[in-house]
């Protein structure tokens, strides 16, 4: 059980909710000053992001920067405010700090109730930051839950078209995933030889919940937690609520969204689905596979039908994501040394993914902020005018069809590694979906960059300097993942090899 | 150490120069634009002196075996990246930085005053980085990471005239087409992944190329004998999917006539010599294992020589000058891909070598005419002999080699290609490989006519009117003008600094043949006969060795290729000189047939991307998810919104009605505890 | 023991005429009326049970009290003639009720109660009973075959010592509960501050 | 007179007044149905004292008196709830000018 | 009657005088501030009383007050069960006594009264908790009820005077029929204690055929559960909430919807836990269908309304299901976590205070202002009130169930009592629970789109006087307490949860 209190994550969680509280109380005046304060802000904390992951340590204990004391004790419930950091975690509390900087940077061309939107996007960063540290399941859900507030606002409030509509089916989708999490959580909980919301203890090979003694059949409450996450990774057919949204959001709530919202889906995959039920998600890893196959395959295929950008990022975000699901599905056959790729590129697609739709949409929004435009046949011959926002759109784009040397090329190709092992006809289909991705996004960067260029966009410019920042902080980001994955993929792979141990130590024999 | 510094150079100097042009020079704006084509020629010169050096060096028995570098941690099948220095890669290595450096030299003519010239050369410097890192790959993992790479380079450079759409949707197509091949090469490689602890269990690394060729090798032939069967002609069928694609091949050659959009310097490196080649370079770097499989030999054999013929035709009645060079480019592809089936490993990898130069020269030719005339298509051109004499000379002996006339480059190697596909010392049959050798025959008949038409329609008769000429009846015609057509005529040769490295491309497509591999005498300027060959027959285990010079197979071809030509005089110069209608259009349908490629654009964007993909299957998934899935959702908030309603229609105000709806319910309940116990 | 029963039935077809008129006259001054009667004979059913004092609060509270009020209620409003018209609920009202009625019937009859009592003890009840007004007297108790722990039951527990004793809580509470009822009564009947 | 029969007349009594406080329009005929109710409730509580009750607590023969308890409870409340719903009569009729049930009935759905 | 007695009664007896000392200090002074403070000072008297009792309670370690002879511990039990809601209902009572000094200046006269009415109301919910025995059950419900009728039409007006009318009709036909089930009761059992009735319902045959054992029983308990059912408000016997909550005064509403629900809740857990332990196998599938039914028919109504009052009524009848899913946990675990069930009914009646207090005094600022209770109006309120609109909203995150708030612990806690039970139908009963917190997010989180999104009608700012303002920030506070840290109150709960469990 980890002990301590450091209060370098709590600090790094926290920091933009006390921003939020100084902004919530006036002391920082003028749109101008929030707007400096806010990217001060976004950057220290960047800076602790980055800090808690050169601190984490692979190979060392599997839980660091732990901070921890009692927060409910009383004969039935006991929880604590628990937060720490291992290889999962750890890449993707920096990840939300960098599309948390990225975010404000993108927003600040808003005119609009500056103040409320600021805090806004601070509560949700805060909110994030939490489910990804967060090692008390009562603490992860609070932090879970507590996210959908503001993005609810910031969708609702700032965003563009049917935003109310499309903020309250993201709401509804994702409370109805969430309460399919609370009835589990709750089970859990109540299980007998569990009876604390501690999650490291459940965590352990052979935890805590004891299939013989849980109250409810574990496999119900696998697909219960499935369910919550599946949500909001989107699977397929959940994931209706994610192009609404993505369209209707501004831009700052479509990088958080894409970047890191849907990242908590796939982190509850992994730390819960993968590192609680191994002998579940080794039995339905078939539906699993299934299920990611056809979300990259449908996902891709509804792409190609899109006209407006970020509807068709959207779909495309369902189509990777599919393979977290795939690469989830790969510990189906255990044994070797080789169980953990296909998990490693579940974790990486995460974090990549994150980067690389974090871009398109930073590189939409630039785009949008000049031509109020985002329906792909008005658009065209942008290259000349932006040569910056095409080049930052043409670099995503190439990460997004899996370009080597940028960095989604590294999560396919570990998601197919491990997953061909153990359903190779699935796997070959899945394949078939990079080239449906080259499709699509080729087309798109035709229509939108290339071509003659209609009269009216003679009069755009580039990226502002504000606007640089992001694309210039996720650009390194893609490259440096993509030339040298290891720095990343070693961190992981730490993470989850308890988890693969499991696997390996306890379940070799069911390998099929 | 040093050394390995200097064959990491060859690969890092033109990375070097893509992020200086990319990061400092562009950024600083066109002022400084020029800077960007010395910084490349710069880099592709030491890296031209660097190869030479490594390929002497090597073929003079220096060993050269460097540690990887781990790039990724995947236990016993870590993706290292490092350097196989065999005799292919040397060569490889001589001739794309060689091809490029002259290219790049052209280019800073044929470029000059564009608009996005350091762009150009940025793309350029990255492809050729790309290039040179996939041949230098040792591992199957970095090779693809390359091999991608080559691919983004060719589509950012097909689409480098970015505003216009032809350019842009044929970067598209090509990108898009090869990454369908490319998918063959992936699974390949998850294949391969899929059996890395077997592998492990011999001490191999099933990414690492070298292991894979001893995975492949049967046990009695001392290797491991892991991937054989069914396994090993699958793996083969993968990697063969990969370069058909880059290379080509049918039925994905459909990309490469369209990717002469490109700035036709970028035709002549990537799409003639170098890139296109990639396909055969990948299966000649994987020829210990396809040499296993029969099966897959067979295939390989089938496609090219198929590939030979199907694409020769073709350019049979294209008339824009480029695309008769792509539909040759794929030819002779496919004949080099044929070689490769047909066993003749060192024969194939020699054609690539004579291909490249005489290629790019014609590349570079038809540059040159463009500058002229203003067009590229021939119909309006005619009679540059006159205005151009050194472009149309060089083009000349370019069409010769192409055509494979003794004595020039391309008659060395072409013939080779001819004579072992003729003996069928392969592991194809016999009779598989003789039926190769029929149908390369035909190419070459083929290959003659349409050279002497490229060179009679645009240099011969009388001159009619180039880029002028063409707009005006676009334009009255109502049709968009094709790409590389300007008003800009002026009858007159292009300067120097095309002229020049298009003369040492000539002097290589005269030469390089018999220069790098000469036959006939024992040695020649210490170079042994067949030395190439017997070079490239090094790099395999079993050595084999090119069979000597035939003197029959030589005079044959010879005769097939005069004959085509004659035939070629026949229709265009004697004895009615041509004027504007094209002779061929005489043979009805067939000539239709031919100058639509045989409809199989249509098919695939019209009918199968078209009609049945985008129209049929994603319009369906799109509706159902609008509908059906999304409608799903929008039904249940529907539903329950109004049977909200309707409960509320219940409570009517009237006070006595709720305990009369209590006391029903509260019956109920009894009725139910009694009902169900 | 025949008389008793025919004062039970006349009694009874009494309240229940009484009842059936208080929902079915349509003359509200009249229902009221029927209703004091019906009070009434409930009243002399109580008798009937020994529970005489229950049944002098009855005709004290209920026919003094209530049905009196109700009276004036009737007169201050007006609609008296047709006041007492049916509303639409009508037939649901009469099913729901007949099945209530059915269902409580079912009970009354379907119960078991003899299974709860002990042999002979009908004679011990009644005579306990008669004590609810008078002043038990423990001899005629003992005589009457009581046990002594019966007896002291009894005698200890007489209706006025238990409304006095164990349920002196209610019975403070129903004081201010009526306290409640007439402040809020007056609030409402005079008017609130317009 | 058996407590069967007791009970029938008091489940009848209890009845009626169901019935007339679901089905009376007047505000006063449903609550004097209402008191009806309570009657029945009154009588069964008597008779159940009388013939059942004892018997199931030995000894506790006070028991008995519960019943009649009840019963004085019952009454005592019926008047105030009485004297309350009068006042609510009132308060009803000034500012509808009748105490129609079927009338009152704007605060609805 | 000894003096032991009077100390046991003396909190009813604090308020109960406190009820009359407002009446008369009413026709002595007119000011509205004497007596809002009055009423709110003299609580502490009450509130002093029971500490007092918990304080013996926590000496002596037992889990109830006794002694030998008192007659008052005939029908009342003073335990933790009775203190920890004298002081829920104390809490509540005092914050909508301090939230009233706006709006009972409507009623220029009788103010004396509307206190007094409230606070003999607040005193019969005391004794409804504590009661143990029928008669004292029924007189204590009438002692909550009347007054709170008498309340409901206090206004003026049309809507008030029919919404008292309601309440008081449907007040007295339950009640009619939970005494109908009484009466049962007491002739089966032959008493009206509840742990004497325990002991013979346990000591009476099965039947294997009936429910209950009988068919009398079957009855009673159907009925009372009927009688019980208009308190808690839950459905089907859940119509009469809507319209009297749109009608009635609006402070009135908020105690109602919470002290109200609380006695009755608390009326429930001690009848059925206490007096029918032996049947729990019977009755627990009944209140899950009742929850169900509840949360059900409360969520999908409440999405079609337009009256925020009214959507309330709907929302409190769906929290009630929810209440009655912990109700229904009867622990078949033995043991600490036998308490589940009850301890978190306790836990979430707090929650829930804490969150409709919120949301009821931020509703009667802001009605009392514009004079409006349609959710329409509320359009802008962020602007104009930004302290009622965001405490408002927050109310309405907790009321869905989510963090950090009091209702997301509560929620939490009665779903695992539920899944602890380890029956699959309760297992049920928690998926439809958590599928009906999704469907009332729609409408709660309507309302805080009106107030947050759509631009203002008006644009006059809106408060409340500082006594209003303070009562809010209390709520506020204390449903966020109660959902960062509820350690304190789980804990009371759990303990105050022994009780029931002693006696079975």
């Amino acid at each position: 059980m980890p002990t301590g209190f450091s209060g370098l994550l709590t600090a790094t969680v926290f920091l933009p909710a006390v921003a939020a509280l100084l902004l919530a109380f006036g002391l920082i005046r003028g749109d101008r000053n929030i707007r400096w304060f806010a990217a001060a802000v976004a950057a220290a904390d960047l800076i602790l992001s980055v800090i808690v992951f050169a601190l984490f340590q692979p190979g060392g204990e599997r839980f660091q920067l732990v901070d921890r004391f009692d927060w409910i004790t009383t004969d039935t419930v006991q929880a604590s405010y628990l937060l720490g950091v291992d290889g999962i975690s750890a890449p993707l509390v920096m990840l939300t700090g960098l599309l948390g900087l990225c975010a404000v940077f993108v927003s600040f061309h808003i005119s609009n109730r500056v103040r409320e939107y600021f805090i806004w996007l601070f509560v949700l960063q805060t909110a994030v930051l939490g489910v990804f540290t967060a090692l008390d399941f009562l603490l992860f859900f609070l932090f879970w839950e507590i996210e959908l507030v503001p993005m609810y606002l910031l969708i609702s409030t700032w965003g563009t078209g049917r935003r109310e509509y499309s903020a309250m089916k993201f709401l509804i989708f994702t409370i109805l995933g969430s309460a399919f999490m609370l009835v589990a959580i709750v089970a859990v909980f109540v299980s007998a030889g569990v009876g604390s919301f501690d999650m490291t203890r459940l965590l352990e090979p052979g935890g805590a919940l004891d299939a013989s003694r849980a109250a409810l059949p574990m496999g119900v409450l696998f697909w219960l937690f499935f369910i919550a996450f599946a949500v909001k990774l989107p699977t397929w057919p959940v994931h209706t609520w994610l192009p609404d949204a993505h369209t209707d959001a501004p831009t700052a709530g479509s990088v958080m969204l894409a970047g890191v919202m849907l990242k908590m889906g796939g982190y509850g995959l992994l730390r819960i689905n993968a590192g609680m039920f191994p002998e579940q998600l080794q039995q339905f890893a078939l539906p699993i596979v299934a299920l990611g196959v056809i979300s990259v395959l449908y996902g891709a295929v509804v792409t190609m039908r899109q006209t407006d950008l970020k509807r068709l990022i959207a779909y495309s975000s369902v189509s990777h994501m599919g393979l977290v699901l795939i690469g989830l599905g790969s510990v189906a056959v255990v044994g070797g040394a080789l169980t953990d790729a296909g998990l490693t590129g579940a974790a990486m697609q995460l974090f990549t993914h994150g980067t690389i739709t974090g871009l398109l949409f930073v590189a939409v929004g630039i785009l949008y902020e000049q031509t109020h435009t985002r329906h792909i046949p008005d658009l065209g011959g942008l290259a000349n005018r932006m040569p910056i926002v095409s080049g930052a759109f043409l670099i995503a784009g190439a990460a997004s069809l899996g370009l080597p040397l940028l960095s989604g090329f590294v999560s396919e190709i570990l998601v197919f590694f491990g997953a061909f092992r153990a359903f190779p006809a699935l796997t070959i289909l899945a394949v078939l979906g990079i080239i449906l991705a080259a499709g699509y996004i080729l087309w798109m960067l035709q229509r939108t960059l290339f071509g003659p260029r209609p009269a009216r966009w003679d009069d755009l410019t580039d990226a502002s300097p504000a606007e640089l920042v992001p694309v210039a902080l996720l650009v390194i980001s893609i490259v440096a993942v993509g030339v040298y994955p290891a720095w990343l993929t070693e961190v992981f792979r730490d993470g989850l090899e308890p988890i693969v141990s499991g696997y390996n130590a306890g379940l070799a024999g069911i390998s099929r | 150490m040093l050394t390995e510094i200097l064959v990491w150079a060859i690969f890092l100097l033109p990375v070097a120069s893509f992020l200086l042009i990319g990061l400092v020079i562009r950024p600083l704006g066109p002022a400084f634009a020029k800077s960007a084509g010395y910084v490349t020629i710069l880099a592709l010169g030491i890296g031209f002196i660097l190869s030479v050096w490594l390929l002497r060096s090597h073929a003079h028995g220096a060993v050269y075996d460097f540690a990887p570098y781990l790039w990724l941690n995947l236990g016993p099948a870590a993706i290292e990246f490092g350097l196989l220095l065999d005799p292919l890669t040397n060569v490889m290595l001589v001739v794309v930085t060689g091809v490029s450096l002259m290219v790049q030299i052209y280019s800073m003519g044929y470029m000059d005053g564009d608009e996005s010239f350091a762009r150009y050369f940025a793309y350029m410097s990255l492809f050729s980085a790309s290039m040179i890192g996939l041949v230098l790959a040792v591992n199957i993992v970095q090779m693809y990471v390359f091999w991608e790479l080559v691919g983004l380079s060719s589509y950012l450079l097909i689409g480098f005239w970015h505003d216009r759409p032809a350019a842009a949707a044929a970067a598209k197509k090509a990108f898009i087409i090869t990454r369908i091949g490319d998918v063959g090469f992936l699974l390949a490689i998850i294949y391969l992944f899929f059996q890395a602890d077997t592998f492990a269990a011999h001490g191999l690394n099933a990414l690492h190329i070298p292991h894979i060729w001893e995975a492949a090798a049967p046990v009695a032939a001392g290797g491991a004998g892991i991937v054989a069967g069914g396994a090993l002609l699958w793996l083969c069928l993968g990697l063969f999917a990969g370069a058909a694609g880059k290379s080509g091949q049918f039925p994905l050659h459909t990309w490469l006539p369209d990717a002469m959009e490109g700035p036709t310097p970028v035709s002549a490196l990537i799409h003639a010599a170098t890139m296109v080649a990639a396909g055969v370079f990948l299966v000649g770097r994987f020829f210990p294992v396809f040499a296993e499989s029969e099966t897959a030999m067979m295939v390989v054999a089938l496609i090219g020589a198929f590939t030979a013929v199907f694409a020769a035709t073709m350019g049979l009645a294209a008339n824009d000058i480029k695309r008769v060079m792509a539909y040759s480019t794929v030819s002779q592809l496919g004949y080099m891909m044929a070689a490769l089936g047909v066993g003749a490993y060192n024969a194939a990898l020699f054609h690539l070598f004579t291909h490249a130069f005489f290629k790019a020269l014609l590349f570079l030719g038809a540059g040159s005419v463009n500058h002229a005339a203003g067009t590229f298509n021939m119909m309006y051109m005619g009679g540059l002999r006159k205005a151009m004499p050194g472009t149309y000379i060089l083009t000349v002996i370019g069409a010769l080699s192409l055509v494979g006339i003794f004595p020039l480059a391309g008659f060395w190697s072409k013939d080779e290609i001819l004579l072992e596909s003729w003996l069928a010392h392969g592991p194809v049959p016999a009779s598989i490989s003789v039926l190769v050798f029929a149908m390369l025959l035909v190419g070459v008949l083929l290959t003659a006519f349409y050279s002497y038409r490229m060179v009679h329609l645009t240099f011969h008769g009388e001159f009619r009117g180039g880029g002028e000429r063409e707009l005006h009846d676009t334009e009255a015609s109502g049709q968009p003008a094709p790409t590389g057509v300007s008003h800009h005529v002026h009858l007159g040769e292009s300067p120097l600094v095309m002229l020049i490295p298009m003369g040492l491309l000539g002097v290589s497509a005269v030469i390089a043949g018999w220069l790098a591999n000469p036959i006939g005498v024992s040695s020649f300027l210490g170079i042994p006969s067949h030395w190439l060959t017997d070079y490239f027959a090094s790099g395999l285990h079993d050595g084999h060795h090119a069979p000597p010079f035939n003197i029959a197979i030589a005079v044959i071809s010879n005769a097939v290729a005069v004959a085509g030509i004659g035939l070629a005089v026949l229709t265009y110069a004697w004895p009615r000189p041509f004027t504007t209608s094209e002779p061929l259009s005489k043979g009805g349908p067939l000539h239709t047939l031919l100058a639509q490629r045989y409809y199989m654009d249509d098919l695939y964007e019209g009918v199968i991307v078209g009609r049945v993909f985008y129209r049929a299957v994603a319009a369906i998934t799109d509706w159902i998810d609008r509908n059906i899935v999304d409608g799903m959702v929008g039904m249940v908030g529907w539903i329950s919104r109004n049977i909200g309603s309707l409960l509320a229609l219940a409570q009517n105000g009237q006070v006595q009605t709720y305990p009369l709806i209590a006391a029903a319910g509260g019956l109920l309940i009894i009725v139910l505890y009694l009902a169900l116990g | 023991m025949w008389f008793e029963h025919l004062v039970f039935w006349v009694l009874s077809v009494v309240a229940i005429a009484g009842a059936l008129g208080v929902v079915l006259v349509r003359d509200l001054f009249r229902a009221a009326l029927m209703l004091a009667t019906a009070f009434v004979a409930v009243g002399g059913l109580f008798v009937l049970m020994n529970a005489e004092f229950l049944a002098v609060v009855q005709i004290l509270i209920y026919v003094g009290a209530i049905a009196v009020l109700f009276i004036f209620a009737v007169m201050l409003t007006r609609d008296v003639q047709q006041g007492n018209a049916p509303n639409r609920l009508q037939i649901p009202a009469a099913v729901i009720s007949a099945l209530v009625l059915a269902a409580m019937i079912a009970t009354a009859v379907s119960t078991d109660w003899t299974t709860l009592a002990g042999a002979g003890l009908e004679a011990k009840a009644q005579l306990a009973q008669t004590q609810a007004v008078g002043i038990p007297d423990a001899t005629d108790l003992t005589s009457a075959g009581l046990t002594p722990a019966e007896v002291e039951s009894v005698s200890s527990g007489g209706l006025a010592d238990l409304l006095i004793g164990n349920f002196v809580l209610p019975f403070e509470a129903v004081s201010l509960l009526l306290l409640g009822a007439a402040i809020g009564g007056l609030a409402l009947a005079r008017g609130r501050g317009r | 007179m058996s407590l069967e029969s007791l009970l029938i007349v008091a489940a009848i009594i209890f009845c009626i007044g169901l019935y007339g406080a679901l089905a009376r329009r007047n505000f006063i005929a449903v609550l004097m149905s209402v008191e009806l109710m309570f009657n029945g409730v009154n009588l069964t509580l008597v008779a159940l004292g009388r013939y059942v009750a004892p018997y199931a607590v030995q000894e506790q023969l006070s028991a008995v008196f519960t019943g009649q308890v009840f019963a004085v409870f019952i009454i005592t409340v019926a008047a105030a709830e009485i004297a309350l719903g009068l006042g609510i009569v009132f308060a009803v009729f000034r500012s509808n000018e009748s105490v129609d049930l079927t009338d009152a009935a704007t605060l609805r759905h | 009657m000894t003096a032991y007695d009077l100390y046991l009664v003396s909190p009813y007896l604090a308020m109960a005088a406190l009820a009359m000392l407002v009446i008369v200090a009413d026709l002595v002074t007119r000011r509205t501030g004497l007596l809002v403070g009055l009423s709110f000072v003299g609580l502490a008297a009450p509130a002093a009383l029971s500490a007092w009792q918990l304080v013996d309670l926590t000496g002596s370690g037992a889990s109830e007050l006794s002694a030998e002879g008192s007659v008052i511990l005939y029908t009342l039990s003073i335990d933790r069960f009775a203190l920890f809601f004298n002081f829920l209902i104390l809490a509540a009572v005092g914050l909508v006594v301090l939230v009233s000094n706006d709006y009972v200046r409507r009623v220029e006269r009788l103010q004396g009264e509307y206190f007094g009415l409230m606070l003999l109301s607040a005193t019969g919910m005391m004794l409804l908790a504590a009661a143990n025995e029928l008669i004292t059950i029924y007189i204590a419900l009438e002692l909550t009820t009347l007054p709170l009728a008498a309340l409901a039409a206090f206004l003026p007006n049309a809507r008030s005077s029919e919404a008292g009318m309601k309440f008081l009709i449907i007040g007295a036909i339950s009640s009619a029929v939970m005494l109908y089930g009484m009466a049962l009761i007491y002739g089966f059992t032959g008493s009206t204690r509840l742990d004497e009735i325990a002991v013979v319902l346990a000591a009476s045959p099965q039947s294997g055929i009936l429910p209950f054992g009988s068919m009398a029983v079957l009855l009673a308990v159907v009925l009372l559960l009927t009688g019980f059912g208009f308190k808690m408000s839950a459905a089907p016997f859940q119509m009469w909430v809507p319209d009297v909550y749109e009608g009635a005064p609006t402070p009135m509403v908020a105690f109602l919807s919470v002290a109200s629900k609380a006695a009755a809740f608390a009326l429930v857990l001690r009848v059925f836990y206490i007096g029918f332990d032996a049947l729990g196998g019977d009755w627990w599938v009944l209140l899950a269908g009742l929850a169900a039914l509840s949360m059900t028919i409360g969520n999908l109504v409440a999405i079609a309304q337009r009256n925020i009052k009214r959507m309330f009524g709907y929302s409190t009848i769906a929290h009630a299901g929810y209440i009655l899913v912990g109700v229904a946990a009867v622990a078949t675990v033995s043991g600490e976590s036998a308490t589940f069930g009850p301890s978190s009914v306790l836990f979430y009646l707090a929650a829930y205070t804490a969150a409709n207090l919120t949301a009821f005094f931020a509703i009667v600022c802001i009605g009392n202002r514009i004079n409006s209770d349609e959710i329409e109006d509320y359009a802008g309120m962020l602007r104009r009130a930004p302290f009622l609109a965001i405490a408002l909203a927050l109310a309405l995150i907790a009321l869905i169930g989510v963090p950090p708030t009091s209702i997301f612990i509560a929620k939490i806690y009665i779903f695992a009592a539920a899944i602890n039970t380890g029956e699959s139908l309760m297992t049920w009963l928690v998926i439809i629970g958590v599928v009906n917190s999704v469907v009332s997010a729609y409408y709660y989180l309507r309302v805080i789109k009106v107030m947050f999104l759509q631009p203002a009608i008006h644009t006059e700012r809106l408060g409340g006087s500082w006594p209003v303002n303070v009562a809010l920030g209390v709520a506020a506070l204390c449903m966020i307490w109660l959902g960062v840290a509820p350690g304190i109150i789980v804990t009371a709960a759990e303990r105050a949860a022994v009780v029931l469990l002693a006696g079975g």
